[in-house]
This record gives C-alpha cells, structure tokens and sequence, in this order.
C-alpha cells in the first residue's frame, strides 16, 4: 500500500506523509503509539545509545539545551511560519527572558527578592510566569508599532531590536551586571537528598541516573508538548487560519475580514512568550547569564531551526532545533566513527560553515525544508481529510479507473 | 555579459584615475608622511619584562626559575589509567588562550612521561568554546570520566561561574591558570585554587604603578564590556582613586574596531595615561587609533592584551606600553621547548599551565589516586614553578601574588 | 468540455468537467511561477462530499445551508449600497469624477464601462481599499466613512479579485472557511482553550464551508490546495469564501475573465442562483454579453464618470454607450 | 566636567544612563567630521543594498560579507604589490602612495564585485529559475553569510598558509601617515578623512550617474520598475540583475579600502558584519531602494552615531543606531527619501 501512494504523491513532502499515516490511525492507535515514543525520547540520555550518545560534551546536557531550543523553534515558527513575519531579532525575547528570571533571582541583581518575598525553593518557578509575561509585553511593545510596517522593514527592525535588548544587558551594568553577568540564579529545588545536596535541576547533580541535564530535558519535553497543544489549538482556529491568510495575502485577508493587525499581534505576543519561556529554562538550568549568550547570530541560527525543519510544520521544526543543537555535538570530542578515525573538533569547529552550505543546498533543492507539511487548520473536518485520502488510494489501483464518479 | 565587461573595466578605472586625482590633492594638501625610508617593520619590537611588583606596586626580587620543579620529577614514578582534564575554548573566537593553556599542559605531561615510563598521564581535552552552557554540558563529562584525577581550567571566569557547583560536589580539584575574576574564590568552593593573582592584584599593581613609580596625575581608564575587563578597569579606578579621571572613562565592546568618538573623548581629557582594561583584539586598534588622533599619553594594559599580537597590529603605536600580566616570562629554555614542539613562541599563561601541570603531576607521582586526595594535595602545595612560586591561602587565591610589568621595546 | 447536468446526487454539478487536463494546461501558461505545483503538496484526490454530509447531496438543502442568515436593515428593492458624489483623485489623475448610483437589494447590477473607465477604483472605494476623495459611500443607512477594510467586510460586503487572490497555500475547504471567520468572534483565549463559542464556531464553519464549495460547483475539490485547483475552480473558490462571510452585498470583480463561452454560461447561472439565495450582487465585468445576459440594471463609466444606468436593453441602446464602446472589441478577452 | 554636563540629566534614578551634552558641545565639528567619514563608507556600502533590493526585492544579507572580503582583496593586492605588515606607515612618496592605493582599490573591487556576482550565481540564481518564496531568498543569504565568514575563518589560512585569514584581524599594512591638514577650533580634518569623503562621494555620484544615465542604468531602473515589461522590451533580467550585484560589489570594495584606511586593523573575517548592518540601516534610513536616500541615510547615520556616543557614552553607538532607525521608520514608514529606484511605489 504504502508504496502504491508514494508512487502517485510524489509531491507529497514526508511530513505530510507521517501525518496522512497518522491521521488514519485510531485515537487508541495513537495513543499506544505516542506515548511510548515520547517515553522512549525522554529515556534516551539515562539509555545512552552507543553511536548517537554525545562524546565531547553531557548527552544529557545537550538534550536539555535541545529542548530549549525546540520550544524557541516553535516560538519562532508561529512569527515565521505560520504568520509570515520576519523577525531577525527573535533572540530578543530569549534574552528578556532569561535576564527576567536572573534579575528576580540572582543575588548579583539589584532587583532579587529571593531574599524578600521570593523563597529560594520556589523562586525559580515564581519567576518563570512573570519571565513570560514580561516578554510578551515587550512583544506587544515592539509589535505595535512595528507591525504595521512592511515584511522587510520588519526584519531589520526586528534584527535591531534583538541587539538593543543584548546592548542594554551589556551597557547597564548597575542592573544587569553588564559583561559580568548574573550568577546563581536561583532554579528549582526539587528532590533533595543525601546524594543530590542541592536537588535534581541543580547544575551541581551529576548524580546518574538522574542528572541535572535529564531533570531538565523532561521539563522540556513537557513544556513542548503544552506548548505544542497550545499552538496547535490555535493553528487549528480562526487564529492560525487568518496566520496563514496574512502569510499567503495580506491585504486579501484583510478584505476577507481578518483584522489583520489584531492577529499579527497576537502571532508576536504568543511567538515572544515562548522564547521568552525557553529563556526562562536557560536561566534555570545554566544559573548564570551574560549577554554574549544572546548574539545576534543565535537569531539566526533560531532562524535555520526554523527553516531546515520545515516552516509552519510544529514537528518539522522540534527536528530542525535537533539538527543544529544536536550536530555540532556530535562531532564534538569524536576521535572516530564506524571505525573510522575523524577529527571531530575540527568538524565541530566548522559548523557554521556546515549549516551554512547545508542551507544554500537545502533551499535550492527543497525550499520547504527537510520535512515539510501543510499546517492543518481545521479543528474539525478530519472525516473529509480522512475521505480524500481513502479516494487518494482508490484512485492508486489501477482497477478503478472510472475516478470521475466520485470514490464510491 | 561578455559586451559589457570591457566598458565596465574602463568604468572602474575612470572611476579610479578620478578617485587618484581627489586623493592627489589632498595629499598634497597633507605634504608630509612620517615614516623614513620604506616599508619598517614591527618586527624590531617585542614585550620585554620591566619588573616585579606587589599588589601595591613596589617591586619584588624575581624568585629565579632555577630552582623551579620540573615535571619530570625524580623519575620512576608508578601509576596507571590516570588522565588531567583540561577545560577552555579550543574552537571559536576565544580559542588562541585555551590552546596556549593547552599547550603548556602538554608540554609538561610529555617531558613527565618520557621521565616516568611507568607512569603515562594522559591529557584530556574538553572544548567549552568559552560558552557557559556549553561548559555546563561538558562539565558532567569531565566528573564522569573517572580516570580523570584533575581538572586544569575552567579557562575563563564565566564559564567558571556556571560550571563550579558541579566540580565542587564532585570534589575534583579545579585549578585556574587563567580565570581572574576576585568573586570566584568566594564561593567557599574547596576544589577551586587559583594559579595566578587575580584582578584584584593586577590592577592594583598597574594602578599603584602609574601612580606612584610613573607618577602620573590623570589617567583615562577604559574598558570593554567583558567580565574580565570590567573588573580589572574596576579595581585600576578604584586603586588610582582621583587620578583616575571619570570623565574619560570609556567602555567599548568586545569586536570593536573603530574607536573614533573613544579617541575624541581621550583626546579631549588630555590624560597622562591610558590605561585599557580588555584583551589585544581591541587594544591594538584602539592604541593605533589614539596615537594617529594625536593622543601621546602613555598607555597600560592587562595580561589580557599582553600577547606578540598585540604588537604586530598596533605596529609602531604599541612602542612604550605598559602590559602587565600575573605571569611570568618564559625562561628560555621553556620558550625553545615549546616552539620547538608547537611551532609557535609560548602564549600568555602557557607558562602557568606548564606549572600547574607540574604540580598536578607531582601529586599523581606521589602516589594519590583519589581526587578529594588530590585537592588536599594542592591544597597544602608549596613550591617554586617557573613562573613564581605556588602556595595557596584557604581560598584558593595564591599566598603571595606578585604581577609582572612589561614593556614595548 | 461538456457541461450536461447529471445525477445531482453525484454531489457535484459542475466537478466533470473540471478533471481533464486541458485546463490544467491554460493554468500553467496564466499563473505565476510560484503557484506552479512544484514541490508543492499535491492531493489531486476528489473526495465526495456526500459521503460524508448525506444532506449535501441535497442542491435544496444546500442552497439553504449557504443563503445569508442576517438582519438587512433594507427592504428588497430599496438602495443597500449608496454612491453618493464620490470623487477620487490619485495626485492629478481624477479617477472617479461625482459618481452617485444605487445598488438595491436583491438586485444583480452590472457595472460596465470600458478599460480604464473607473471601475475598479469605483469598486475599491466600496470596499474600503481607497477613501473617497469627496462624496460618501453609504451601506445599509451607514456612511462608510473612515470605517477599516475588515470591518466593511463584516458589515456585509465581500468581493472578488480580478487577478484570483486565494491563500494559495491552503485547501478549498480552508479558504471557505476563512470566509466564515469574518462572522466568528473566537480569538486567542478561546481558541487556546477550545472554548464552546470556539467549537460551535468551527462545526458551524466546517458545516457552512463544505456546503458552500458544493453551492459553486467544486465540493469534490475540498481538500485539494487552492494553488492546484483548476483555474475555473480556483473561480468558483473565490465567489464561494466571498459568500463565507454572509455579505449583504456581494461584488464580483470581472469573474470570467479567462473563460471560455461554455464556463461563461455556467458563471451566469451561478450568479443568478446567487441572487436567487437572496444574496445581492454587483458585477464588474468587460463582457458585455454576460452582463446583458445576467444582470437586473447597468451602470456605465467612462473617463470616471456615469455616462448611464438602467435596464441592460435600455442601456446597450444608449447612443453615449455604444459612442464609448465604439472602436473596443466587445469581447476583448474571451 | 564642564558646565553643560550638569545640565545634562540622568535619565533614571540610579544614573543607569546619563547624558552629557557637554561632550557632544565641546566636540561638535570633530564628531561631525568623523561621523561624515564614517557615513560616507556606509553610504557607498549601503548602496549595494538598495540597488539589489530595488532590482530583486531581496534583501541581500551577504553583502557585509562581500565588503569583507574586499578588505581582504586590497590587502592581499598590497601584499602582492609587495608591502607587509608594517608597525610604521611606508613613505613613498604622495604620488606614488596614491597610485599604490588605487591598485589597491581595483584589487579590492575586483575581489569584492566578482565575489558578489559568484554569490548572485551559486546561491540566487538558482532560487529564482525555481520561484522561491522572498524569505527562502533571504535564509539563503544568511547561509551564504556563515559560508563566507567561516571561509575566511578557517580555509583561507589554510589555502595561503596562514597569511591570510584566520581568528586574528590581519597586520596593517598602513600607506598612509594620518596627520591633520586642517585645523579649526578645537577641530581638526586629516588626510585620511578627506580621502574617504572624497573618494565616496566621488563614486556616489558616479554611481548615480551611472544608474540614472546610462543604457545600463536604464536597464536597472526598467527591470526595478516593472520587471515583466521591461524583459517584453528586450532587456535581458538575468543580466541587468547581475550587473547590479557587479556594481553593489565593486562599490562594497572600494568602500572597504577606504575602511581600512581609516580602521586599519578591521580586516577580519567578522570585520565586515556589523558595518553591513549598519550600512543595511543607513539605505532603510533613506529609503531602501533608492539610491540617494542610501547616501542620505549612511551620512546621517554615521553622524548621529557619533553625536550619540559623546552624548551618552561610547557604549551607545549601536543602541543610537538601531533606536533612530526604528524612529524614522515609525514616522516615515519607507524611509526618509520614500522607498524608489527612480519613481514613486503605488
């Protein structure tokens, strides 16, 4: 059957694919087989698979930074994908939320309350609201003024944004603490015992099975998955359908009654909490931060995720932010693979080089992305999908030719 | 393509005679250049040590590097499967001091194991690009290799911050060559020594120097907008106190090339000198820059700028200034075993490397297998390297911390 | 390419002909490179809605599904859309010069006049793309004034694109649906937390949009991409998420362009079932033939102003009319 | 502290910024000179800018990239005319200086202006035979950006045996002894500055005149205007677009020479990124897509810059930068001179 399909969906991208198998499934069916590959990811750095384990740095660890940067792929994928605006300065709203959580918690801020209202045990998940919040006011901050311009006016405003906010962490330094950075930030303190002082997201526990890398890489998994049902309600709404109709035309969407502005902004607001809750996990996880961490070229380094993963595609990008966390560790420390004996620091050093060919390549090749796939936007109306598919494969046997009456 | 090529070939050159003619006149308006004879290279100036000074700028004796340990040790020593960490950025922009740590490292292990053929230590490296989370993901693969006994690095001060509870539980000794910062020996974390004096020391030193030895009465301090020149610009201002003038103090960012409007303040102060708290990439343009602004004020930087390259792109500008650094000068026969094996002159901090590589070494020779053994080891530590000599304080800070002063000649 | 009127119960009466490939061919030559199905997804999968909403098998049924169900505040027969003096000028150029005429209720009103003649810019002020220099265009008793292009659209007037304007990238179905929004009020909150508005909205959205691609004729393409469809469906798609959002007043903007006499036939009778579903319509169009063939009354420009108005036999009899046409082939671009 | 300085404020309690406007007073010819210096090497850099996203819509975010690699054709061009890294400026003479100067100009166009019709071949081309959305144009961009740097990074020193390229900026060869030619209150005007002014505004207007003349230019305008009617009319868009990247390119060369007349140790692999930036804002500034305005837009730029960082402190300049650009922008949506390759957009 399967090979029957693709032989007459060529087109079809492997996104769409997965999805048409996945539809066709029964929620059971899903279930059963969900649950299990999610379990199966979440165990991966305690299972350690040969091969695939990180050499050079903590698998774990860079599980965790993956995940982080799923959420700001996702986060990125409503502004670009889905909405079709441009915004370069994405890493903006990373660093808001992360210098949020280090100025409420961090006792080299002027700004702590850990030692006032904030308990040291709680802070961390007292600060990760407000961290969102305040991003996504300064997304409507930066938004309404800047929404009504054009899509490339956007994208320079937007890049000048992303380094105003990282100036303004360097240049004020009686707040930020400048180059200096903000330490001991606080993070959760969960699961103390014996052999875990400090708990199990502390960067101090290095305990197996559960390091802090493992802790933090399953809170990302299950923000993701909240993320993801929170963005995929709204793809599947009135929301994500004007998205895509000022994606596609905007000033047609605006004859069609799409209040075009009101939902440009919300794309920015939603997109801007998100990084701004992917900051929030930095600044818990690596308990300091300093603005170089938020470099304009991470913006666009977000941007691939984006783009390789497949934009508008929610999974599409997850596998993007895989790709360019994942890769450059890879390498990292790697003296051979299958045998054969390589310089991994060397590749790894040459990343950029590497994402920026694969780039050129991958777009001149599959403009799409890796794995592309049509958004669904419908929250009903599976059956009429479910139905062409059941007339796609009738109209694959070459039995039932007489297609024109329809697939009964 | 192929018809219009030549029309746009003598565009280009019109475009270019006209340009020659622009130029010509003003030139001609200028009259004179300053340089004689043709193409001088910088070749004839190199940083050549001054002296030794405290934290509060007098001079010390050099303490000699003749009696200094070797790695080498008496020979003989016995051990098995046991490996020094090193941690710092091998790859990106902050690589050259990584590997110049690296390097010394090396060295030190190599000559150990041609002396002790029953005691192979190996080095293993751990790039953390100088990036803390990324330090904080190889951190854990440092603690988990148990055939590591010690740790040389965190290189820089940030990556320090983020990764030291993890070295600190783990109880792996965590020795510095390079991470300046004062705030990281304050962390109560007991693995943590530092190998050199911190900003606190150096900047005094410089500080009490301008003031006190050179006797200057304004200084315009600058600094970039990294941890490590914010502090040591902090505690130069402080030390200088009202010879340090608030009105010329600027920041620049690391990555800064052109320092015009920096020039014009300075220009502006007409100090006595400059001092610059930041590393070489942006203190050379920045020299250059203020000497052709006509700045002529004497100028002092860091260990962070105290590197050949510093000189090769100030070129003649760099002449006369003050570099300081809490290392010491490659003796001699360290220099030629280096170049002779890296093919390049030591770096800043090599030389520290290939002490606290020594004393790590002599810890594994004296038998300790364990790590907490180890920490205890250093901790009680006092000997000579080639460098200084190497005691520690409950902090981890060095006993006593003396700075070298350079200059451009 | 035949039109014969079959088995309404096939659920589709205009979905045959659309399946040759002839058509496909026109398509390649008229659509920009982008829309090309390049590395594009790719249903070409019929689906039969039938199947799946037995009433839509039902043309009644339909037809009353898709009729508008709002309050208008004017009688049939009385002005529903009022041009009142309006004048637009583009820096020297005066575009419209004083042009006043009605659209009545119920009514189809074609708007002739030859190329350059005002038009489309007549059309744009109506719906809110330029602002009228002087005059007022008034809807439904409400001056227009400075009220923004979504909101002319929730009041009731939706219009078609004379160059096809489809979300290229979304399905048939999809592209209805986002019609249907201009009446849904679901925003964030509601949608994050599948609210009940936000559930009734979307079934009613799903139920309205499939019974509206098969009031056009193209139920059978629901889940292909807009981008794919056929350049006659892509058409009917227009009109379709045009009616989505239950105007008062539907303006076509030159539907047949590009048709052939036998889709022109068809068109008519899709405008006059418009109408008949008591929808209101304003037709724009260069073919005389089709406007004198579908419409109640004429207005005709010239050089931007009203030359005349009235019935179509009236109107084509009109000395001014024809002096205007003169020298224009009538059909320039059958 | 001067007297204005106190009347300059503090913006916010804990002096978190402050403002002296006794620097900006004291130093207000100085600063305008050096930013008109500055602004003119913007300019002749955001001129590539504006003219490819005039032609292509397209946003061309490697073309800091191709201004860096200028500094390197004029540097390897002197290292072939036979200077090197010098700690002292060469005396050869005035006129000899500028001749060597010029070749090293052709040299930087040369690499610079073939780069950026290499670019235009391998990475755009492509894209537009397939019709690629704009945003696919633009990602490709920023990959060819990473490809370029990371060349320049890391091949390069291995191509040339680590003369050229590499972690470190390269020596400076410096030609030119910047020495000051004239002098007004507490101001004073170099050599150097006067060259760069000059040799910009030169080719600023040749460009102009180029573009608004010429057959060619005309070509450009047509294509830029309407590109469907003007291949009708028989001009080849394939050729008119790469002679714009030609011509972005060879003004991003000279403007690199100028460059590093003026930051002789800015020749980097990462040298040319934020200028690129700054020159992508300078043509917005203006109005992308309008010649002029790319001009307008980089002097202004480049002053304003210089005002704000004796305003409010070194440690501003880029800050200022991108807050008058989101500034001008919100007022006047297409920038200051409106947004036109020789006519008004509808």
């Amino acid at each position: 059957m399967s090979t029957e399909t693709t032989s007459t969906v060529a087109h079809l991208g492997i996104g769409d694919r997965f999805r048409l198998w996945w539809d066709a499934l029964a929620r059971p069916t899903q279930w059963a087989v969900g649950v299990p590959f999610i379990v199966l990811i979440a165990l991966l750095p305690i299972i350690k698979p040969p091969v695939l384990t990180t050499v050079g740095t903590d698998f774990a660890g860079v599980l965790a930074q993956f995940g982080m940067y799923a959420l700001l792929a996702i986060g990125l994928n409503v502004v670009v994908g889905q909405a079709g605006l441009l915004d370069l300065g994405y890493v903006g709203f990373y660093a808001i939320g992360a210098y949020t959580v280090g100025l409420l918690t961090s006792p080299d801020s002027p700004w702590n309350q850990t030692d006032s209202w904030l308990s040291q045990k709680w802070a961390w998940l007292f600060a990760l609201p407000i961290a969102i919040a305040i991003t996504a006011i300064s997304g409507l901050i930066l938004g309404s003024p800047t929404l009504r311009l054009r899509g490339d006016y956007l994208a320079i405003v937007t890049l000048g944004f992303g380094e105003i906010v990282r100036l303004l962490a360097d240049n004020l330094t009686t707040i930020t603490g400048g180059g200096r950075g903000l330490s001991r930030i606080a993070y959760p303190i969960v699961g103390v015992s014996e052999s875990r002082p400090t708990g199990y997201f502390s960067a101090g526990n290095n305990q197996a099975p559960i390091t802090s890398g493992v802790a933090w890489f399953w809170l990302s998994i299950v923000l993701i998955i909240v993320v993801l049902l929170v963005v995929g309600n709204l793809q599947r709404s009135r929301v994500g359908r004007a998205w895509v109709a000022i994606r596609e035309d905007e000033d047609a969407a605006e004859i069609m009654g799409v209040p075009t502005f009101k939902f440009k902004l919300w794309a920015f607001l939603i997109g801007a909490s998100i990084g701004g809750l992917s900051g929030a996990l930095y600044a818990g996880q690596v308990q300091f931060v300093i603005p170089t961490t938020f470099n304009i070229i991470n913006s666009t380094l977000f941007l691939v995720a984006v783009v390789l993963g497949g934009q508008g595609n929610k999974l599409g990008v997850i596998l993007g932010a895989f790709v360019i966390v994942y890769l450059p560790n890879f390498f990292l420390g790697r003296t051979e693979l299958f045998g054969i004996p390589i310089n991994g620091n060397e590749i790894a050093n040459y990343k950029y080089l590497f994402f920026g060919l694969a780039l050129i390549v991958l777009l001149i090749f599959r403009p799409q992305g890796l794995f592309p796939a049509r958004q669904k936007l419908l929250a009903y109306g599976r059956e009429v999908y479910v139905a062409a598919r059941r007339a796609a494969l009738a109209l694959t046997r070459p039995t039932s030719d007489e297609t024109t009456g329809g697939s009964r | 393509m192929r018809r219009s090529t030549p029309r746009l070939a003598g565009m280009a050159i019109l475009v270019t005679a006209g340009l020659v003619l622009a130029g010509c006149s003003s030139k001609s308006a200028g009259g004179e250049t300053t340089a004689s004879g043709s193409a001088t290279a910088a070749g004839a100036l190199a940083i050549t040590p001054l002296v030794q000074v405290d934290a509060s700028g007098k001079e010390v004796k050099s303490s000699g590097s003749s009696a200094a340990a070797t790695p080498a040790g008496k020979g003989g020593a016995k051990c098995s499967g046991v490996s020094i960490a090193m941690a710092g950025a091998l790859t990106g922009a902050n690589a050259a001091l990584g590997i110049n740590i690296l390097n010394g490292l090396t060295l030190a292990v190599d000559e150990h194991n041609a002396a002790n053929p029953d005691c192979k230590v190996e080095v293993k490296q751990f790039d953390t690009e100088g990036d803390p989370q990324k330090a904080t993901q190889v951190a854990p693969q440092i603690v988990s290799d148990t055939s590591v006994i010690g740790l040389l690095g965190p290189a820089f001060s940030g990556e320090t911050k983020a990764t030291g509870p993890i070295f600190n539980q783990a109880d792996l000794l965590s020795l510095t060559a390079s991470a300046t910062n004062p705030g990281l020996t304050k962390n109560g974390w007991s693995n943590f020594f530092r190998g050199l004096g911190n900003d606190n020391s150096q900047g005094g030193a410089i500080a009490s120097y301008l003031k006190d030895t050179l006797g200057y009465k304004k200084v315009c301090v600058v600094a970039d907008d990294s941890d490590y020149g914010i502090g040591l610009a902090e505690v130069v201002t402080q030390t200088l106190g009202s010879v340090a003038d608030s009105a010329c103090a600027a920041k620049v960012k690391t990555g800064d090339k052109d320092f015009s409007a920096t020039v014009q303040i300075i220009k502006d102060a007409a100090p006595d000198a400059v001092y610059y708290g930041g590393y070489y990439a942006e203190a050379a343009p920045l020299l250059s820059q203020l000497r052709s602004g006509g700045v002529t004020a004497a100028f002092a930087s860091g260990d962070g700028s105290n590197d050949p390259e510093f000189v090769k792109q100030a070129g003649d500008a760099a002449k006369d200034a003050y570099l300081t650094c809490p290392c010491g000068p490659a003796p001699d026969a360290f220099a030629t075993a280096y170049k002779a094996k890296f093919n390049i002159a030591p770096g800043v901090y090599s030389v520290e490397a290939y002490d606290l590589g020594t004393i790590i070494l002599a810890g594994i020779d004296s038998g300790i297998t364990t790590r907490s053994d180890l920490v205890k080891f250093v901790a009680g530590y006092d000997g000579v390297g080639l460098a200084k000599s190497y005691k520690w304080d409950k902090t981890g800070e060095l006993a006593s911390a003396s700075t070298w002063v350079y200059q451009v000649k | 390419m035949s039109t014969t009127p079959h088995d309404p119960a096939a659920g589709s009466e205009h979905g045959d002909q659309h399946l040759g490939t002839d058509e496909e061919l026109v398509t390649s030559d008229t659509m920009p490179e982008e829309f090309l199905p390049d590395g594009g997804v790719i249903e070409t999968v019929a689906v039969d809605v039938a199947d799946l909403h037995p009433e839509l098998a039902d043309a009644e049924q339909v037809a009353e599904l898709v009729a508008p169900d709002r309050t208008i505040r004017a009688k049939v027969g009385e002005p529903l859309l009022q041009m009142q003096q309006v004048t637009m000028k583009f820096g020297g150029l005066t575009a419209l010069d004083d042009v006043t005429f009605d659209i009545r209720r119920g009514e189809i009103l074609g708007l002739i006049g030859p190329n350059g003649a005002g038009k489309t810019t007549c059309f744009n002020t109506m719906t809110g793309v330029y602002r009228p220099t002087t005059g007022q265009v008034v809807f439904d008793g409400r001056p227009l004034g400075r009220t923004k292009r979504n909101e002319i659209t929730r009041l009731g007037i939706a219009r078609t694109f004379q160059n096809i304007r489809l979300f290229s990238d979304m399905t048939a179905l999809e592209n209805v649906v986002v019609g249907t929004d201009a009446r849904h009020r679901t925003s964030v909150p509601g949608a994050i937390f599948r609210s009940r508005r936000h559930r009734a909205e979307e079934r009613d959205a799903l139920d309205r949009g499939m019974a509206l691609l098969e009031f056009v004729g193209i139920g059978r393409r629901a889940t292909q991409q807009a981008r794919n469809l056929p350049y006659g469906d892509q058409r009917r798609l227009e009109i379709a998420r045009a009616l989505a959002t239950e105007p008062k007043l539907l303006c076509l903007d030159e539907p047949a362009a590009g048709f052939n006499p036998a889709e022109k036939e068809d068109l008519k009778g899709l405008i006059r079932k418009i109408r008949d579903d008591g929808y209101t319509v304003l037709l724009i169009e260069h073919d005389m033939r089709l406007v004198m063939g579908v419409t109640d009354r004429v207005v005709v420009l010239e050089f931007g102003r009203k030359i005349a108005e009235g019935l179509p036999a009236e109107v084509s009899a009109d000395p001014a009319v024809i002096a205007a046409y003169l020298g224009v082939p009538d059909d320039a671009t059958a | 502290m001067s007297v204005l300085a106190v009347a300059g404020g503090q913006l916010l309690a804990d002096s978190v910024i402050s403002f002296d406007l006794g620097a900006l007073a004291r130093n207000f010819w100085a600063l305008t000179i050096d930013g008109l210096t500055y602004g003119a090497i913007y300019a002749l850099v955001a001129v590539g800018y504006t003219l490819v996203y005039g032609v292509l819509r397209l946003i061309n975010f490697a073309h800091s990239e191709i201004f860096m690699l200028g500094m390197f054709g004029q540097y390897a061009t002197l290292m072939l005319l036979g200077f090197g890294p010098s700690g002292n400026a060469y005396s050869e003479g005035t006129m000899m200086t500028i001749v060597y100067l010029g070749i090293a100009m052709l040299g930087g166009m040369a690499v610079a202006g073939g780069a950026a019709v290499g670019l235009e071949r391998v990475a755009y081309r492509p894209l537009r035979k397939r019709g690629a959305p704009s945003l696919v144009f633009l990602i490709t961009a920023i990959g060819a950006s990473f490809v370029i740097q990371e060349f320049v990074h890391f091949v390069l020193p291995k191509l040339t045996g680590g003369t050229l390229g590499g972690v470190n900026a390269q020596q400076p060869i410096r030609l030119v002894q910047a020495s000051d030619v004239i002098s007004f209150a507490n101001t004073s005007i170099s050599n150097i500055e006067i060259v760069i002014v000059v040799s910009a505004l030169t080719l600023a207007f040749a460009a102009d005149v180029f573009i608004n003349r010429t057959k060619f230019g005309r070509g450009i305008r047509a294509v830029a205007q309407d590109p469907v009617t003007a291949t009708l009319m028989g001009v080849s868009r394939e050729r008119i677009i790469m002679l714009t990247f030609l011509i972005g390119g060879i003004l991003a060369g000279a403007a690199a020479l100028l460059y590093t007349l003026r930051v002789p140790s800015g020749i980097l692999y990462s040298g040319g990124f934020i200028l690129g930036i700054k020159a992508f804002c300078a043509a917005v500034l203006g109005g992308i897509g309008n010649l002029r305005g790319a001009l307008l837009g980089g002097l202004l730029l480049g002053v304003m810059e210089l005002y704000g960082q004796a305003l409010f402190g070194t440690e501003w300049r880029d800050v200022v930068a991108f807050v008058l650009l989101i500034l001008v922008l919100m007022f006047r949506p297409t920038g200051i001179l409106g947004e036109s390759l020789g006519r008004a957009r509808a």
